[in-house]
């Protein structure tokens, strides 16, 4: 019996994307924080990152001669993608705005259509930088995607269902019990995805400043004023996004009643938050040679929960 | 009906009058107008088998040697022909424009002659009720498209990609004659035959099997499958654009709609699926692999066509195993994806090679990292180029993504389906899917990047200008039909659906759920949309009246940039390229920094096809070794003698004992 | 009559050792000549009754194969001023050990044919083998032009004893118009050798094989 | 009589072409007697069959199809031939291959040959007494002789003594099977086909078979049947384009022969001897074809060992049998159509480019505004492309052989038509191809008609039988042991 009946509009769900949308630069915060707890700093205030969209919203913008009308689509377009993505990601056990069988790749679709419009806005600036970080960005892509693609099967075989919505809302403590590894290794899998996909250490390095070294700052570099503004939005709602299912996930704690359901996931995707400032201090960025390997690592995991659930 | 004869007959009329005049321009015009006129005329009747299944066949009273054969429309013919008419009309508009600055140097007659007899072919294979009717349009579509690939035939390259490709065609065409002549051959075969029931080819073999795998050979050489398509990269970019995107967009699905028939008439073994997935899962990767490491658009286009028939076969298999183990969901799911994989396809894909074609007319050049910029001197060319490989990234919200999510689906349910029956293949079929829609992304935008934005890299880019209004118009056409069809993907899986109903009872009902859920994704793309247009404004009104000034690009305090400082395709996809050498055979020629102040550094890539490599060089050698026999003939009337007095005691030997 | 037509027979194998063993041209060319004469004679000793259609065919073969052919040999021979050896490829001894060989064959098929009925040896059939035999042998193994025709003409000569035998009762235009052709070829084939030999001062047709792969 | 007419008026046209001594003339009268024969033949269509010389000539269904196609392919020549024996230089002119100088045999014997030559060839086509029948074939290798031997240079005399040579040779062994089938009746039974057939079952199937294979081998060797055929490749490419014309339609009536005999051997209940041994030595042909094919550097050899395999094709369509043999008799036309125009252009490719070099030949479609596409288009017929006739008969050969008990036999079948595709189209469409090495330039109406003509032909047979000819078709399939 599904849990959430498709093809319906959600309207609860609009609270939920809404509580995203204003939480997630607090996201930033809460990962600058604890980074500087862990080096003895006191470190930028909780709130520095909605400082940031705000002055950034209210500067002007500076565009190379060289990019074309495509160039500040790029943004636009990434923050478009990000935020339909969060329509149809569910929050703690409670349904997307919108789900329908099959949406998993929808959603995948959603972000690397984002990072599509990402690397062609970087590509038109004709800058060397920005052309190396975009094939970067795309090289990782591939083997991110596929472990995300094939994680969400995991779950999908393991929930019997092809929602996120409904699999995330069917994922609980018996589930837990019954097939705990494989959620373990989908959940590890879907981890180091995140960590890919918002470009956090080990795969990027948000705050470094050596151009050749970066890949997602880098495709950004020629971006000013609202555009800015824009990417580094999306930024957040794309990584609460990812928090949010993850957490679905990783803490199945299902009570009856929304409002505690809801709370539980914001905790849970804050949790996550702390252990991603945990790792960013705890380990240095991989050789750009290793990344890949680590991206085909995690589609190893997913590949083996998957097949651990299909014998 | 009458429609339908007038629409060949069009096409034959336009094959002739092409050849008449004399003048470049009337001959140029006549062509493309019959052509053109042709398709529209073919068009409505194909529509209308479309919307509701037509009884008329068209008997055509043919007098001796070949005897009566018949055409008719049924729902595939017409969902395969349907975008096959619109796409060659659109080509032959886009080709009148294409071949006019070609004026003094060639005549037009005959590449139109055989542009209308091409179109005839495929118009016929799509619609032949009759098996040597099939063979006598098969045979019309491969020479015709010979003579077009062969159009640029004072180039060396064209010349040997021309031999490649009629050799190939001919060995598929071997086993197609084989299959459409042995005794109580029926064309399409029968829904439901009961194995073998036809059939007695060979003794003691599986006949259904040996159809299945003549089929497989002689349509799949033609769908550009591995490794039986390996002439398909150097054929389709050697013809003029127009052809290529006919070729790309239309004629590779004909072998698909072969085999398509094949495995709808007859109860499907698994090891069938098992092959085609395999088939279709290795020529995927293959091709977009191989995309990944080309110098010249139009070939990348071509490796990418390989990699899309690829796909559409993971489809196909996945259909039949769902049909094999009577899941008949799965079947459905696979065949429509297939289907509707196709129609996207052949858009995107014409779109494509109606780009590259006009970036060759425009700019003269053809090697990727010569390009660059063009976007701001060819706008409307590179917006559609845009536009089309956002969808043959399967990327939303355009039409790409449907099939994409349909064929995804397919193998989904594979795996959730009780029985294990299916996992393995489906697994594999997800991951070859993923992975392809991974790398193609990769390869488009690089693709996208490295042409149209940036700095333009050479004299020719800086000079190049827009295309005529004849090449961009169609250009134009299919780039505003390309979002159109993502949002009308649910029509599109239901007239899949409904068309495979016939072959499949109860695909349509079990599809319904699908269709809503497609529905719901439409909604999300007009979200998609919706958001975007109203962060758009948000800009605009957040900008107005604030300084926005231009600057150069940040470069890092360097002070000298160049445009060759930029990041060619070939950089762009190296590292990717580097993980698939191995398969691909890709040969990356770097010019490492050296000593202390570098002179020239580089990097340049281009894969030489393992595949046609190896048949080539079998080939050459069993010429060689033919060669040798050349030695029987050595001119000495005595030895001649005695061979026939050789021959005469060997025949008695066996006469008489 | 029968020991005539055996006699001739036995004439006809002898003539072929001859040939076999021979290395002049000319004795090859009479020798054949030898052959005609004889062979003229079995449409008449063939069976009992004489008609003039036997009697015709038989006084044009002896014309064409005692007379006619031998001339035109040598004349073409004189044409061409060569060594009148015949060079064969396989050495005289060989060819010889050939013909026994052949002639046991020949044997051995005659055996296997049905009786050709009453009034004929049985000697004919395995003789007119054995003689086409030899000619196929001469015109594979010999060297010259001239002697490639002789063979050709013991090989006529062979199927010539056979057709006596075979038609029993003879077809004046049938065979009026096979002498007729056999003469037209061994006239052009001299003339050919004629041309030969003033093209390449030779009539060595083993040294004609310019045209090969 | 109209049959005996066609056999007498190019024989008497042949000798008074001997006598003629003014050029203009003797050309007009060999237009003239070409365009007298074709007329007489569709007569002969159309009145009822009547023998002649109490039965021993007597123009049945089969005959009158080789007739047809023989008199068309000579209507065509003798227009070639009148512009090329125009064309042709007086007098001595260096060879362009050895440098040497030669000069032509006068054009009186050149016509004369000619016309007798196609005398010969309907005495083939309706003779019904084997003996006779032989005494024809062996008068088309007399007169066809001399045509060789136009251009007086060395090879083509070489070519012209292999050629006397070995069909005397194998004519000789037709002889002897000739008689051996005669033994066979007891000796007593004339040569005469209705008779031989009538005696059918009492003849001693020993003998038949010794006989089918003598005669096999003989007429097998002017027809051109591996490995008998190695005279073919030398004449076709030494001798003028039109006389490697008319010998496809030598080939053509030695098949001709053969099936007459398997008629006896089918009246005897042998038939599938036959048909086994016509089987093997097609494929055999094919198969030698094919490897000559491939790498083939000499275009008049190419075509030459396209012969070959057309040759093998014929034979094994007529041993495979039923609809097959129909198959096969329409390959004869269509093939014989095709070839010639070949040979025509192959004539007009030479005079452009002095050599006979697939490698030298380059651009012919630009350098030959006419000949080059008729070229590429002969190129297909002649590889059994739609709509051209030989995809029709190819098909229905294959559909039969498929049909048969021994489906494997298409396989091998399809095999090597695919090898011979892929040697003559490499070797044939470089030379269209490419940058043109030499100038483009205008050509003469005699020399670009006859094959267009004759392409069409084909073309047309692909498409269209016209009702007369499908009838003949059908009856000949019907007399010569197929359906």
């Amino acid at each position: 019996m599904p849990l959430v009946d498709h093809n319906a509009v959600h309207w609860g769900a609009l609270a939920r994307a809404a509580l995203g949308l204003a939480l997630c630069p607090l996201l930033f915060g809460v990962i600058n924080r604890v980074k500087a707890k862990f080096a003895g700093r006191t470190g930028q205030p909780l709130l520095q990152t909605y400082f940031d969209l705000a002055r950034l919203l209210k500067k002007g913008a500076v565009y190379s001669r060289t990019t074309t009308w495509l160039f500040p689509m790029g943004p636009l377009l990434g923050l478009a993608c990000a935020l339909a993505a969060l329509c149809l990601a569910p929050l703690g056990g409670m349904p997307g705005l919108l789900s329908f069988e099959g949406d998993l790749f929808l959603f995948a679709g959603l972000l690397s259509l984002g990072r599509f419009a990402t690397a062609a806005a970087a590509l038109d600036t004709g800058s060397s930088f920005e052309g190396m970080g975009a094939s970067r960005e795309m090289q990782f892509a591939v083997p991110a995607e596929l472990a995300q693609i094939l994680g969400l099967a995991a779950l999908a075989q393991a929930t019997g269902s092809l929602s996120l919505s409904e699999m995330l809302a069917r994922i609980d403590m018996v589930r837990w019990e019954a097939a705990g590894p494989v959620l373990a290794l989908t959940g590890t899998a879907l981890f180091l995805v995140l960590l890919a996909e918002t470009c956090r250490i080990p795969v990027d390095d948000p705050n470094t400043h050596l151009e050749l070294t970066m890949i997602h700052e880098v495709m950004v570099l020629d971006h000013s004023g609202p555009d800015l503004a824009f990417i580094l939005y999306g930024q957040g709602v794309k990584m609460w996004t990812l928090c949010a299912m993850l957490a679905g996930l990783l803490a199945p704690v299902r009570s009856g009643d929304p409002l505690l359901d809801v709370s539980l996931g914001v905790a849970g995707v804050f949790a996550l938050a702390l252990v991603m400032g945990v790792v960013e201090s705890s380990m240095a960025r991989l050789r750009l040679l290793l990344v890949p390997r680590l991206l085909v690592g995690a589609t190893a995991l997913s590949a083996l929960a998957l097949i651990l659930l299909l014998r | 009906m009458t429609l339908f004869a007038a629409c060949l007959l069009t096409f034959l009329l336009g094959a002739l009058a092409s050849l008449l005049p004399r003048s470049f321009r009337a001959a140029n015009a006549l062509g493309s107008g019959f052509a053109a006129l042709g398709c529209l005329l073919g068009l409505v009747p194909a529509v209308q088998a479309l919307a509701s299944p037509q009884d008329w066949e068209l008997i055509l009273y043919w007098p001796p040697p070949w005897g009566l054969g018949a055409l008719g429309l049924d729902g595939i013919s017409a969902l395969f022909l349907t975008p096959a008419l619109g796409l060659m009309g659109l080509g032959a508009v886009y080709g009148r424009g294409y071949l006019a600055n070609m004026e003094g140097r060639k005549r037009a007659g005959p590449p139109w002659f055989f542009y209308n007899i091409l179109a005839a072919s495929i118009t016929g294979v799509f619609s032949a009720r009759d098996p040597l009717l099939l063979l006598l349009f098969w045979e019309g579509m491969a020479l015709s498209s010979y003579f077009l690939v062969c159009m640029e035939d004072r180039d060396g390259s064209v010349r040997r990609a021309g031999r490649i490709y009629l050799v190939a065609s001919h060995l598929g065409a071997a086993f197609l004659l084989a299959l459409c002549l042995q005794p109580g051959a029926s064309w399409p075969p029968a829904y439901g035959l009961a194995p073998g029931a036809s059939v007695t080819m060979l003794p003691g073999a599986d006949p259904a099997g040996l159809i299945f795998l003549l089929a497989l050979v002689g349509f799949g050489s033609k769908a550009g499958l591995a490794p039986l398509g390996v002439w398909l990269p150097e054929a389709h970019p050697a013809a003029p654009s127009h052809v290529s995107a006919v070729l790309s967009g239309v004629m590779i699905k004909t072998g698909v709609y072969g085999i398509l028939r094949v495995l709808l008439a007859y109860q499907p073994e698994p090891w069938w699926g098992w092959t085609l997935i395999a088939m279709g899962g290795g020529t995927a990767v293959l091709g977009v692999a191989g995309a990944l490491s080309q110098a010249e658009i139009k070939r990348l286009l071509a490796w990418s066509s390989m990699e899309n028939a690829g796909l559409m076969l993971l489809g196909l298999g996945l259909g039949t195993l769902g049909r094999a183990h009577d899941a008949p969901l799965v079947a459905a799911l696979g065949f429509s994806a297939a289907l509707i994989h196709m129609v996207n396809h052949g858009v995107f894909k014409s779109l494509l090679f109606f780009c590259a074609g006009s970036v060759l007319h425009g700019a003269g050049e053809r090697r990727m990292d010569q390009l660059g910029g063009l976007l701001k001197r060819m706008p409307a060319t590179g917006t559609a180029f845009l536009v089309a490989s956002l969808g043959i990234c399967g990327l939303p919200p355009l039409g790409g993504f449907a099939s994409e999510l349909l064929l995804g689906l397919a193998a989904m349910k594979g795996l959730l389906l009780p029985t294990s029956s299916l996992d393995i293949p489906s697994l594999a079929a997800l991951a070859a899917l993923i992975l392809c829609a991974g790398i193609a992304a990769a390869v488009f935008v690089g693709a996208f990047g490295a042409v149209f934005l940036g700095e333009p890299r050479s004299q020719a880019a800086q000079n190049a200008h827009e295309a005529p209004a004849l090449m961009r118009w169609p250009m134009i056409f299919l780039a505003c039909l390309a979002p159109l069809m993502g949002l009308c993907a649910p029509l599109l899986l239901n007239t899949a659906l409904g068309v495979l109903e016939p072959a499949l009872p109860g695909a349509q009902a079990l599809g319904a759920p699908l269709v809503t859920g497609l529905t719901t994704a439409s909604l999300v793309f007009a979200l998609l949309l919706a958001l975007f247009g109203g962060l758009f404004l948000l800009r605009r009104t957040l900008l107005r009246g604030r300084d926005v000034r231009t600057g150069p690009t940040w470069d890092c305090g360097y002070i000298a940039p160049t445009a060759r400082i930029q990041y060619t395709y070939s950089s762009f996809a190296q590292p990717l390229s580097e993980m698939f050498r191995s398969l691909t055979g890709s040969t990356g020629s770097a010019t490492r920094p050296w000593r202390l102040f570098p002179v020239r550094v580089g990097y340049f890539a281009e894969t030489q096809d393992r595949v046609l490599t190896a048949f080539l060089a079998a080939f050459n050698f069993m010429d060689a070794r033919l060669e040798a026999l050349h030695r029987l003939q050595q001119g000495q009337v005595h030895v001649y003698v005695l061979y026939i007095a050789a021959t005469l005691v060997a025949l008695l030997a066996w006469g008489l004992w | 009559m029968l020991s005539l037509v055996e006699f001739i027979l036995v004439g006809l194998v002898l003539t072929n050792l001859v040939l076999l063993g021979t290395s002049r041209i000319g004795l090859c060319i009479r020798m054949v000549a030898f052959q005609g004469v004889g062979l003229a004679f079995l449409p008449l000793l063939g069976h009992g009754d004489l008609t003039w259609s036997s009697l015709a065919i038989s006084a044009a073969t002896a014309l064409l194969k005692g007379w006619a052919f031998p001339t035109l040999l040598f004349r073409s021979l004189e044409s061409a001023h060569v060594r009148a050896e015949v060079e064969p490829y396989v050495s005289y001894s060989g060819s010889l050990l050939f013909g026994v060989a052949a002639l046991a064959v020949s044997v051995w098929l005659g055996g296997r044919m049905p009786l050709p009925g009453p009034g004929v040896p049985q000697l004919l059939i395995p003789v007119a083998f054995f003689t086409i035999l030899v000619g196929l042998f001469g015109i594979v193994t010999r060297r010259k032009a001239v002697s490639q025709v002789v063979a050709y003409l013991v090989l006529e000569n062979g199927i010539f004893a056979f057709g006596a035998v075979a038609l029993r009762k003879a077809q004046l235009l049938v065979e009026m118009g096979i002498l007729l052709d056999v003469f037209v070829a061994v006239f052009v084939m001299g003339i050919a050798i004629f041309r030969i030999n003033r093209e390449f001062d030779h009539i060595d047709s083993g040294r004609l094989a310019s045209l090969k792969e | 009589m109209l049959g005996a007419l066609t056999i007498l008026v190019p024989a008497l046209a042949g000798a008074a072409a001997f006598m003629l001594r003014e050029h203009r003339a003797r050309r007009a009268l060999l237009v003239g007697a070409a365009v007298a024969h074709l007329l007489l033949t569709l007569a002969a269509f159309a009145a009822p069959a009547r023998p002649m010389f109490d039965g021993a000539l007597l123009l049945d269904e089969p005959g009158r199809l080789f007739l047809l196609i023989t008199s068309v392919l000579f209507l065509a020549a003798a227009f070639y031939s009148a512009g090329y024996l125009e064309r042709e230089m007086r007098g001595s002119r260096p060879d362009m291959i050895e440098g040497r100088l030669f000069s032509n045999s006068p054009e009186a014997r050149f016509t004369g040959c000619l016309l007798l030559f196609l005398a010969a060839m309907s005495f083939v086509c309706m003779a019904r007494n084997l003996g006779l029948l032989w005494v024809g074939v062996e008068a088309t290798t007399l007169a066809s002789a001399p045509l060789i031997y136009f251009h007086r240079h060395h090879r083509s005399l070489e070519a012209t003594w292999k050629y006397l040579l070995l069909c005397s040779v194998g004519i000789a062994l037709a002889l002897f099977g000739t008689y051996m089938l005669a033994l066979a009746g007891g000796g007593e039974i004339s040569l005469n086909l209705n008779a031989l057939m009538a005696a059918g079952p009492t003849l001693d199937p020993v003998l038949l078979k010794a006989a089918f294979v003598f005669l096999l081998v003989g007429y097998g060797t002017k027809m051109g049947l591996a490995p008998m055929h190695t005279w073919l490749p030398d004449v076709y490419s030494e001798s003028p384009s039109v006389m490697a014309l008319m010998s496809t339609c030598l080939l053509n009536v030695s098949f001709l022969a053969i099936l007459r005999v398997r008629q006896v051997l089918a009246a005897a209940g042998q038939a599938q001897f036959g048909n086994d041994l016509l089987v093997f030595l097609g494929l055999t042909s094919m198969a030698w074809a094919a490897v000559f094919l491939l790498r083939q550097t000499d275009y008049k050899r190419l075509l030459a060992y396209s012969s070959v395999e057309h040759m093998g094709i014929l034979a094994f369509g007529a041993g495979i049998g039923g609809a097959g043999m129909h198959g096969s008799l329409m390959h004869v036309l269509a093939h014989g159509a095709a070839k010639g125009a070949m040979f025509l252009l192959a004539g007009n490719v030479l005079a452009a480019y002095m050599t006979k070099n697939v490698s030298e030949v380059r651009g012919a479609v630009r350098a030959l505004p006419f000949s080059g596409p008729l070229w590429v288009a002969g190129v297909l017929a002649l590889t059994g492309m739609p709509p051209f006739g030989l995809f029709v008969s190819e098909l229905a050969i294959l559909r039969a052989a498929l049909a048969g008990d021994r489906p494997f036999l298409a396989v091998i079948f399809l095999v090597l038509l695919a090898m011979a595709f892929i040697g003559i189209t490499t070797a044939a469409l470089r030379m269209a191809q490419g940058e043109n090495t030499i100038p483009a330039r205008p050509e003469p109406m005699s020399a670009t008609w006859p094959p267009l003509a004759l392409l069409l032909a084909a073309l047309l047979l692909g498409l269209y039988q016209p009702a007369p000819l499908a009838a003949v078709l059908a009856a000949s399939a019907r007399l010569t042991g197929g359906f």
